[in-house]
């Protein structure tokens, strides 16, 4: 008998609270088209949706629209439940009751005719509504993946081991991000280098794995399974294929006073440099703007100065008019791995992010021997500038008294930062027991809020530290620190014995928030994925889809995406890794059948549509018109992101964006 | 902050019953949309007047939609999308921009009330902007009073 | 008017043409565009301020009886090359197919008769907006140098200043009485050159974008996607207006919105195809205002 | 009220009167004060054009007397067949199905309430011999197979006072078509001007009733002089708008359809006609309409009818997509043999009143005075030979 | 002249008449004209705020709603006691209607709480160039330690536009008169404040750290902006060394008597001579640099100075 089905949802309570359905769906019955009208508690449940199959096979539905939550939420499940009822996915709209309404209106007349109203607009858009069969696209099976920290080499693997080709680009000369400077890691107390280090060099000898380090990623342009990649990869003035690694260059550069970017600034290095000794790839890098040629060159004299380390170099390795090289690739999916950054308690805050403020109360970081987790890392690390052993900056001397801070930036809406970092507790627990191992009358003090410990053997580890390593746990923040003499005096409050608390410690340590890279907006816009309004990237949704973005192709892995530690930066890469596995086992790509289509007799030819397209979806065909033919234009479906800017621009509307048409929206505008 | 009693019109005329403005909202799926779910989920209380229609993209709102909107009998409308540089497909709304420039030019040149079109940007972590926009439009045009100078003309006879 | 004349009667009788259109007087003094095909003809083109047509609306492809007499020559006045190049601009001809006669231009009429006396009461209200009187890109330029025209007593930018210093209430009621009278005939659109399109939207009742009907609904959303239709395209020939059979001041509107492109985004009717419409560009520092 | 009798010279008509111009502003407040709606050529502030307007009077004042007053450029079909016309508005409605009676039909029930449009009783002063005569010409159309009722409410509602015409230009052509600046057809009464006033003629029942409506108005002696001296001026215009080649060339279409369908000539007079239907919209004699529907929201809509032209290209644009007259010739060849050449053969008279309105706006400069000679010159050859 | 509102709160005429010597000859050499407010009644100071919240709001309205009476649109409120009351009142008043409503029943005078309160080191952070410009005498090298306190910087956003952790306003006052603020820790850190009787142990504990820590640095001098500052450093200094063996003396210097002695006021009429730790020491070494400067200062001033 066909007409339209209207399925009211409850939701529970969250729609059913302040709109009254049974109103609804009364209403709506009355509506001319309308041959189903019912109200249901919980239309997303597995009853709910047996309800609408039921209905569907009963009455020969011609359309269904289902008045419940946002179509963000449940428009998936509610398009599979018409397929699997044998209708097209594509004739069933959602009416927002929930989000747009319920949730927002106590008046419950209000909330009623507003539930209505939004429902009858709906109704009459499905009315219009075409079956559309999804579109099948060929695939590019590559994947690139941006950032070499573990989470980019975890994801990289699994998709190689999955025989699929990556392309894994890092910035920095090495691969291994933050994880390669850490000293042990928590809670296995396992040498970082030691389990990370055989995965780098798994990365460069794996087949299907090509790492193009020091490189970027200057533009993503295309679509899903369509993407092209243009890289920039860096010159390092060093021929890869030539040099070996044995590092003769490294000892005879005259420049030996830069200071260590790896090792936080505490080491130093000479201008041709490799980042740390087990970096992958194993190849120096001439730094241009410690290397005395460069310099030379830079100030326009034609004299070349120094040139030791090309006399060095037993296999004419080294080549100053090395430029930079710009590689194109055609890529399937992209996998964002590009890690976090370390707030500085500074008081000029990065540009990208004005929110940010600095710690004026420990005197905007120019303390001597107030350091942060990661400079701490270098120290305990055996490959470290110290190696290995705890001294402190200022004059070497080994510190008794260590103060380890908590929380610094994060949880502090006032700095800028409401979100709990998440791996601080567990990385201050391990100093902590670090600092007790190495200097055996060393006292750590921590002062912390509560200790966020919830990962499998954490609390075990953190109730270790405090046992067996005497740290002592303070809980209260310190209020302001300062140098006293050749001390650093803290002033804090120990808020369980409500005593104020003046300590003077050797050394202090402070965890500062884990903040997203300050370049990561920029890079945001060009793969056209967008933000959170912490600068970490914004996942699809929270819940449902967390690894992947609203850009489809596009995924996140680590920390990049919300502060992680390695084991969950590992479990998300493997994560993005099926999902990017899952995609490239299809032989054709399904994608949603939102394109724009031409109608090619009315077409005049005037390509203001081609002007319009972001994606370059349009082309040019020659139509036969009454004998004269013409050129007129069409769209490739494949290309079309369904933005439908090209509908809005054509003036005698001859292009029509499915899914979104004309008639359509009007018949929306008309039934509200 | 609830959506205050209905004040009468300037004029002090009380309307005969209580004048509640239509407002049509068209707006981008990925950003406004997204922001008002996210008032919805923060539970972001909000005049009851706004009806939204969600399009892919500013780029594909098309002005007729708008004027089709106001002949419905709309009070208000409100066209909402991405912020410049944010658009998920890059530059629907800087086309958008340049489009409702002019549009609103016109209009205004026609005698529309400019006061009864509000463009705006409200990303999808935008939701307390969004809320602020509809109850800050729903003032404007309680104060400016229902559409009748855009006449629901000859809905039965000619001329 | 004697250059125009062997200028046609070459091409037509060299065979680089099949016809030629410009301007003929008949028997009662008005002016009105002539298609020439046979070289003796010729001596019927004659060049004054009565031709005051748009002759580039004969090249819209939807013309096919025009298109059917082959290759053309076109008398073109600078605001009729104007307007080829608009229809250059969107593909609807090709250079190549057309040859360009180009009049050095003193200002016309706003009516075509019945004489050719060029005055402040007679000149046409559009000339005092002429950018440029002299045909720039044409194969041909004839003509003699002739002096501007006189200021014309209906000034169009006063007349707009004049609306726009009303409230918008009295601005509606201005045009709700001229929009009330418009019987929908579409003469504006048929005799537009820039009016390209095969199926026009007021025609298409699925959806019914525009109400058909000529009630003042209809006709005020009919005349809203005109003049949006030819925002940054129009070049201010002015023929709707002289066609409009019920005297609606539609070269306000017109001249409202190209002084706005002027105005906003720098921009102006130009002879050059390459230059883009500005509806269908935008520049990141495009001016947002208004948006809130 | 017997529907409107076409007047005919040979009845017993009753003798002349006579207005003076002061009686005639009377009548206007006479008329206003009765609530009858007086329309008279008036000019609209603000259009692009200073050119008058058949529009109603609010006030005597406005009623211009003017010797030298150009043709209205509107005529007066917009009073008689409006540009858009409401027929009736739908509504559905759906019974609220009861649970063991499901709904028939999800669309429901459609409900018709038809427009009951109002026309008050109506004086048309001032109006030209050749807009009267056109309203007579068009009531047989409107009469053939279904009788069209608002059309002749409107016509029985209204009383038409026609004035001699004093102003013509090159492009009237009345002559040709059996009428003239005095010419009677379609008036209830034809006011002659002269010095002061105006010979008034009563030709029809109506007229001799509106006269009894306002005797005192018209009680004034005939100045026999006045008479006399209106009368020569008409005659005298009549005189040099005499134009014998155009007269015959009307006759001979009358008859000759003949080749006239086939002839090469349209194609090259059509050459320059943009289509635009600009001469229908202005010409007193042309009544085609299209019938539209107007969805105003799911549920309702109206059924409006709106004028139409046959110059414009979807007039005969079929469903399936051809078009029988695909070409601009084809369509100006329909509406010269139409006007002169079908109706005259259905209805007796030609269908048109020559009074030049498609020849002054015609924006491509299409003469139809000229295309008839044209035209009939080309198939002088034809008819004779057939 | 410039007209400034002028609050001067009750220790200016009594426990803090230096700071009234001080401060009104400077504000005179700087052209500005202080107008008292008449009838001005006690700011609160800590007992109100400490009994109850709408006297410790009423009491500095009365004062407010006075100076608006004026015509005033800005006050100056020297003690930074009283300026934070009367700033913390205009705050509270501008974010709780209802609490406003209710003091302007008790105040029963119009009242918009317009009047904007401005303490000393904003002030003269207003005034630097002039200051700058009127130095005759400068204290050239002389090594003085700011000290804040917590009413001048805190509650945050109502204190002054200062950096509330590390502010800079009152060295950049001190480094206009050529003196040499010197780097310490203890310039927030708190003196005990209205505690002076009630745990005078404390106040004297407080005390003897910031003192300790001024000496540490090198510091000839601390200088303050609040009374209630100046009372617990200066009177208790002496209790400070008692239990050990006793270290030279620091004077405390209220910002005005430092700027007044760069304007080559006498020590005498700054009211140098009425402190409990003796300022005579660093009057003298403040005496011997003016000797040798001025000659020298006058020859070679212009470009040596200058250069």
């Amino acid at each position: 008998m066909g007409g339209v089905g209207v399925f009211v949802c409850h939701c529970g309570e969250n729609i059913g609270k302040s709109v009254d359905c049974v109103r609804v769906a009364e209403a709506l019955r009355q509506h001319p088209g309308v041959s189903h009208a019912v109200d249901y508690k919980y239309m997303c449940s597995e009853p709910g949706q047996a309800l609408m199959r039921q209905a569907i096979q009963e009455k020969g539905l011609d359309a269904v629209v289902v008045a419940a939550c946002s179509p963000h939420m449940h428009e998936k499940t509610f398009r599979k439940a018409m397929a699997a009822a044998g209708m097209n996915p594509f004739l069933c709209e959602m009416a927002n009751i929930r989000e747009h309404c319920s949730w927002i209106h106590d008046d419950r007349e209000e909330a009623t005719q507003k539930a209505i109203a939004l429902t009858t607009s709906t109704v009459e858009r499905v009315r219009h509504n075409r079956a559309l069969e999804t579109i099948r696209i060929p695939i590019e099976r590559r994947a690139l993946v941006i950032g070499g920290g573990v989470a980019g080499i975890q994801a990289a693997l699994d998709i190689a081991e999955a025989g699929y080709e990556v392309l894994l680009v890092e910035r920095q000369p090495s691969i291994g991000g933050h994880m390669s400077a850490l000293s042990e890691t928590f809670p296995t107390l396992d040498c970082s280098q030691c389990i990370l280090t055989p995965r780098m060099v798994e990365v460069a000898q794996h087949p299907k794995i090509r790492l193009l380090a020091y490189a970027e990623v200057e533009e993503l342009s295309g679509y899903v399974g369509n993407f092209v990649a243009t890289i920039r990869r860096k010159a390092r003035s060093v021929i890869a294929e030539r040099c070996n690694g044995c590092g003769a260059c490294l000892e005879r550069c005259p420049v030996k006073k830069i200071p260590n970017e790896f090792e936080q600034g505490m080491g130093k290095r000479s201008a041709i440099y490799v980042p740390f000794p087990q970096a992958v790839p194993n190849i120096p890098t001439i730094d241009r703007e410690g290397c005395l040629r460069f310099k030379a060159r830079a100030r326009g004299s034609t004299k070349e100065p120094c040139g030791k380390c090309v006399e060095a170099c037993g296999r004419d390795a080294i080549d100053f008019d090395q430029s930079d090289e710009i590689i194109t690739e055609k890529i399937g999916a992209v996998v964002v791995a590009t890690g976090y950054e370390l707030y500085r308690i500074a008081q000029d805050q990065p540009p990208e992010s004005p929110q940010l403020q600095g710690y004026g109360e420990y005197g905007y970081g120019e303390v001597p021997d107030v350091i942060d987790g990661l400079h701490f890392e270098r120290l305990a690390s055996a490959s470290g500038p110290t190696g290995g052993k705890i001294l402190r900056p200022s004059d070497g001397r080994e510190p008794k008294t260590v103060a380890f801070l908590q929380c610094i930036g994060s949880r502090d809406p006032a700095k800028g930062m409401a979100y709990c970092s998440k791996i601080c507790c567990m990385y201050v627990a391990k100093h902590a027991t670090l600092y007790a191992h190495k200097v055996h009358d060393g006292q750590p003090v921590v002062f912390y809020m509560d200790v966020r410990a919830g990962g499998k053997g954490y609390e075990e580890f953190v109730r270790r530290t405090i046992v067996e390593d005497r740290a002592q746990y303070i809980r209260g923040r310190v209020s302001r620190l300062y140098r006293a003499g050749d001390k650093v005096r803290l002033h804090a409050f120990d808020t369980l014995s409500a005593e104020p608390v003046i300590l003077d410690a050797d050394m202090v340590v402070l965890a500062t928030a884990v903040r997203p890279r300050s370049d990561a907006r920029a890079l945001a816009q060009r793969l056209q994925i967008s933000t959170d309004e912490n600068g970490f990237f914004r996942e699809a949704h929270p819940k449902l889809r967390p690894v992947e973005t609203n850009t489809a192709g596009v995924f996140l892995a680590g920390a990049c995406q919300a502060p992680r530690d390695i084991p969950d930066s590992v479990a998300m890469a493997s994560a993005v890794a099926g999902k990017v596995v899952g995609l490239f086992a299809k032989e054709m790509l399904e994608r949603e059948p939102i394109v724009a289509m031409v109608q090619a007799q009315l077409c005049i030819g005037c390509f203001n549509c081609e002007r319009a397209c972001p994606y370059g979806a349009i082309e040019h065909v020659t139509l036969d018109d009454h004998g004269a033919t013409r050129e007129v234009a069409r769209v490739n479906p494949g290309k079309c992101m369904g933005c439908g800017t090209c509908q809005a621009i054509c003036r005698s509307k001859c292009v029509e964006l499915e899914g979104y048409t004309d008639e359509q929206i009007f018949a929306a505008i008309m039934g509200l | 902050m609830s959506q205050e009693s209905h004040p009468t019109t300037p004029e002090g005329a009380p309307h005969p019953e209580p004048f509640q403005p239509k407002i049509v909202a068209f707006v981008c799926n990925w950003c406004t949309y997204a922001g008002a779910d996210l008032a919805g989920t923060s539970r972001l209380k909000m005049a009851a007047n706004t009806r939204l229609i969600r399009l892919p993209c500013t780029g594909r709102i098309d002005p007729l939609f708008i004027t089709k909107a106001f002949e419905q009998g709309a009070d208000g409308v409100i066209v909402s999308g991405c912020h410049p540089a944010d658009c998920h497909y890059a530059t629907g709304n800087l086309h958008a921009r340049r489009r409702f420039a002019v549009y609103r030019e016109l209009m205004a040149f026609l005698g529309i009330d400019l006061r009864r079109l509000v463009f705006s940007w409200v990303s999808a972590s935008e939701g307390r902007k969004w809320a602020d926009l509809v109850n800050e439009t729903v003032r404007e045009l309680n104060a400016l009073g229902p559409r009748n100078a855009y006449p629901a003309v000859d809905r039965e006879g000619d001329q | 008017m004697k250059e125009i004349r062997e200028v046609a009667s070459a091409l037509l009788s060299g065979g680089q043409v099949d016809w030629v259109l410009g301007y003929e007087e008949d028997a009662k003094g008005l002016v009105k565009p002539a298609f020439i095909t046979d070289p003796a003809q010729a001596a019927r083109l004659i060049f004054d301020p009565r031709c005051v047509h748009n002759l580039a609306v004969y090249l819209l492809p939807g013309r096919r009886h025009v298109r059917a007499l082959g290759r053309g020559a076109l008398v073109v006045k600078a605001c009729d090359a104007r307007a080829v190049a608009g229809l250059l601009r969107e593909h609807q001809l090709q250079r190549d197919e057309l040859v360009l006669i180009g009049v050095r231009c003193g200002g016309v009429r706003q009516d075509p008769g019945p004489d050719a006396v060029l005055n402040e009461e007679s000149v046409a209200a559009r000339c005092a907006l002429c950018p440029e009187r002299t045909p720039q890109r044409v194969d041909h330029l004839v003509g003699p140098e002739l002096p501007p025209p006189p200021a014309g007593n209906r000034d169009l930018l006063r007349e707009i200043a004049e609306l726009e210093a009303l409230t918008s209430e009295a601005r509606f009621a201005f045009w709700s009485k001229h929009f009330s009278r418009c019987v929908r005939c579409h003469a504006c659109r048929q005799v537009c050159p820039l009016c390209n399109c095969t199926r026009c939207i007021a025609d298409k009742s699925q959806p019914q974008f525009i109400e058909a009907a000529p009630h003042l609904r209809g006709n005020l959303a009919w005349n809203i996607t005109r003049a949006l239709h030819l925002a940054g395209r129009c070049v201010g020939c002015g023929e709707c207006e002289r066609a409009c059979p019920v005297d609606i001041p539609l070269a306000l509107i017109n001249a409202k919105l190209s002084h706005f492109m002027h105005e906003r985004y720098a921009h102006e009717a130009s002879e050059d195809p390459e230059q883009p419409s500005p509806i269908g560009d935008f520049r990141s520092d495009d001016d947002q205002e208004f948006i809130r | 009220m017997s529907e409107h009798a076409p007047s005919s010279p040979e009845k017993d008509t009753p003798a002349p009167l006579w207005i003076s111009d002061d009686d005639l502003r009377g009548l206007v407040d006479d008329c206003l004060r009765a609530q009858r709606q007086v329309i008279a050529p008036m000019l609209e502030k603000g259009a692009a054009r200073a050119r008058p307007l058949y529009a109603p009077l609010a006030t005597a004042e406005a009623l211009r007397l003017q010797v030298d007053d150009p043709l209205p450029s509107q005529s007066l079909r917009r009073h008689f067949q409006p540009p858009s016309q409401a027929l009736f508005r739908w509504t559905f409605e759906k019974p609220a199905p009861t649970e063991d009676q499901p709904p028939e039909n999800p669309l429901g029930k459609v409900a018709l309430q038809p427009a009951t449009p109002a026309f008050p009783p109506t004086v048309i002063l001032g109006a030209r011999p050749c807009d009267a005569a056109a309203l007579e010409i068009v009531d047989q159309v409107m009469r053939e197979d279904r009788r069209d009722e608002s059309w002749f409410s409107r016509r029985a509602a209204t009383v038409i006072l026609t004035r001699g015409c004093t102003w013509s230009d090159a492009s009237c052509f009345c002559t040709s078509l059996g009428l003239g600046p005095d010419a009677p057809q379609g008036s209830d009464l034809l006011l002659l001007p002269a010095q002061g006033g105006h010979v008034v003629r009563v030709l029809t029942a109506k007229g001799q009733a509106f006269v009894a409506d306002h005797a005192p108005r018209f009680a004034a002696p005939l100045p026999d002089h006045r008479r006399r001296e209106a009368e020569a001026a008409l005659a005298a215009l009549r005189q040099d708008l005499e134009n014998k080649p155009l007269s015959d060339a009307v006759d001979h279409l009358r008859q000759g359809l003949g080749g006239a369908f086939s002839a090469a000539i349209w194609d090259e007079v059509a050459l320059r006609c943009h289509g635009c239907g600009v001469c229908a919209a202005l010409c007193p004699t042309c009544y085609c309409f299209d019938i539209v529907e107007e969805p105003h929201g799911p549920k309702e809509g109206v059924r409006r009818m709106k004028w139409d032209t046959c110059q414009d290209p979807i007039f005969t644009l079929h469903g399936s997509g051809h078009n029988p007259r695909p070409n601009q010739s084809s369509r100006y060849r329909q509406r010269v043999l139409h006007k002169f050449s079908v109706y005259p053969n259905r209805f007796g008279q030609v269908l048109c009143t020559g009074c030049g309105r498609c020849v002054r706006a015609c924006p491509a400069g299409m003469d139809l005075a000229e295309i008839l000679l044209q035209v009939d010159g080309a198939l002088d050859h034809a008819a004779k030979k057939s | 002249m410039k007209r400034v509102g002028f609050y001067p709160g009750c220790t200016f005429r009594s426990t803090a008449k230096e700071y009234d010597m001080s401060l009104l000859p400077v504000l005179e050499r700087l052209g500005i004209e202080v107008v008292e407010l008449p009838d001005w009644s006690c700011c609160g100071a800590t007992s109100a705020h400490v009994t109850q919240e709408l006297l410790s709001v009423a009491l500095p309205a009365r004062n407010l709603a006075i100076a608006e009476a004026q015509g005033f649109d800005t006050i100056l409120a020297p003690c930074a006691a009283c300026f934070s009351r009367l700033a913390v009142a205009q705050r509270k008043m501008a974010e709780r209607p209802a609490l406003a409503q209710r003091v302007q029943e008790i105040l029963d005078r119009p009242f918009g709480n317009s009047v904007k309160v401005i303490n000393i080191t904003d002030f003269l952070i207003s005034h630097l160039t002039e200051i700058g410009a009127s130095v005759t005498t400068p204290l050239q090298g002389m090594k003085l330690a700011c000290y804040y306190g917590c009413l001048l910087v805190r509650p945050h956003g109502v204190a002054h536009s200062d950096d509330p952790e590390v502010p800079t306003s009152m060295e950049r006052i001190v480094a206009a008169t050529k003196a040499t603020p010197v780097k310490w820790n203890m310039a927030l850190e708190c003196c005990g404040g209205g505690m002076s009787f009630a745990r005078t142990g404390s106040v004297i504990r407080l005390g003897r750290a910031i003192v300790d820590d001024a000496r540490a640095a090198g510091a000839q001098a601390l200088v303050v902006g609040c009374p209630m500052c100046h009372n617990n450093l200066d009177l208790r200094q002496k209790a400070m060394e008692k239990g050990r063996e006793t270290k030279p003396p620091i004077p405390i210097l209220f910002i005005s008597q430092v700027v007044g002695l760069a304007m080559g006021m006498a020590p005498k009429s700054l009211g140098a001579n009425l402190h409990f730790v003796s300022t005579r020491d660093f009057m003298e070494t403040l005496a011997r640099l003016d000797r040798a400067l001025p000659e020298t200062a006058t020859h070679k001033a212009t470009n040596k100075e200058v250069g």
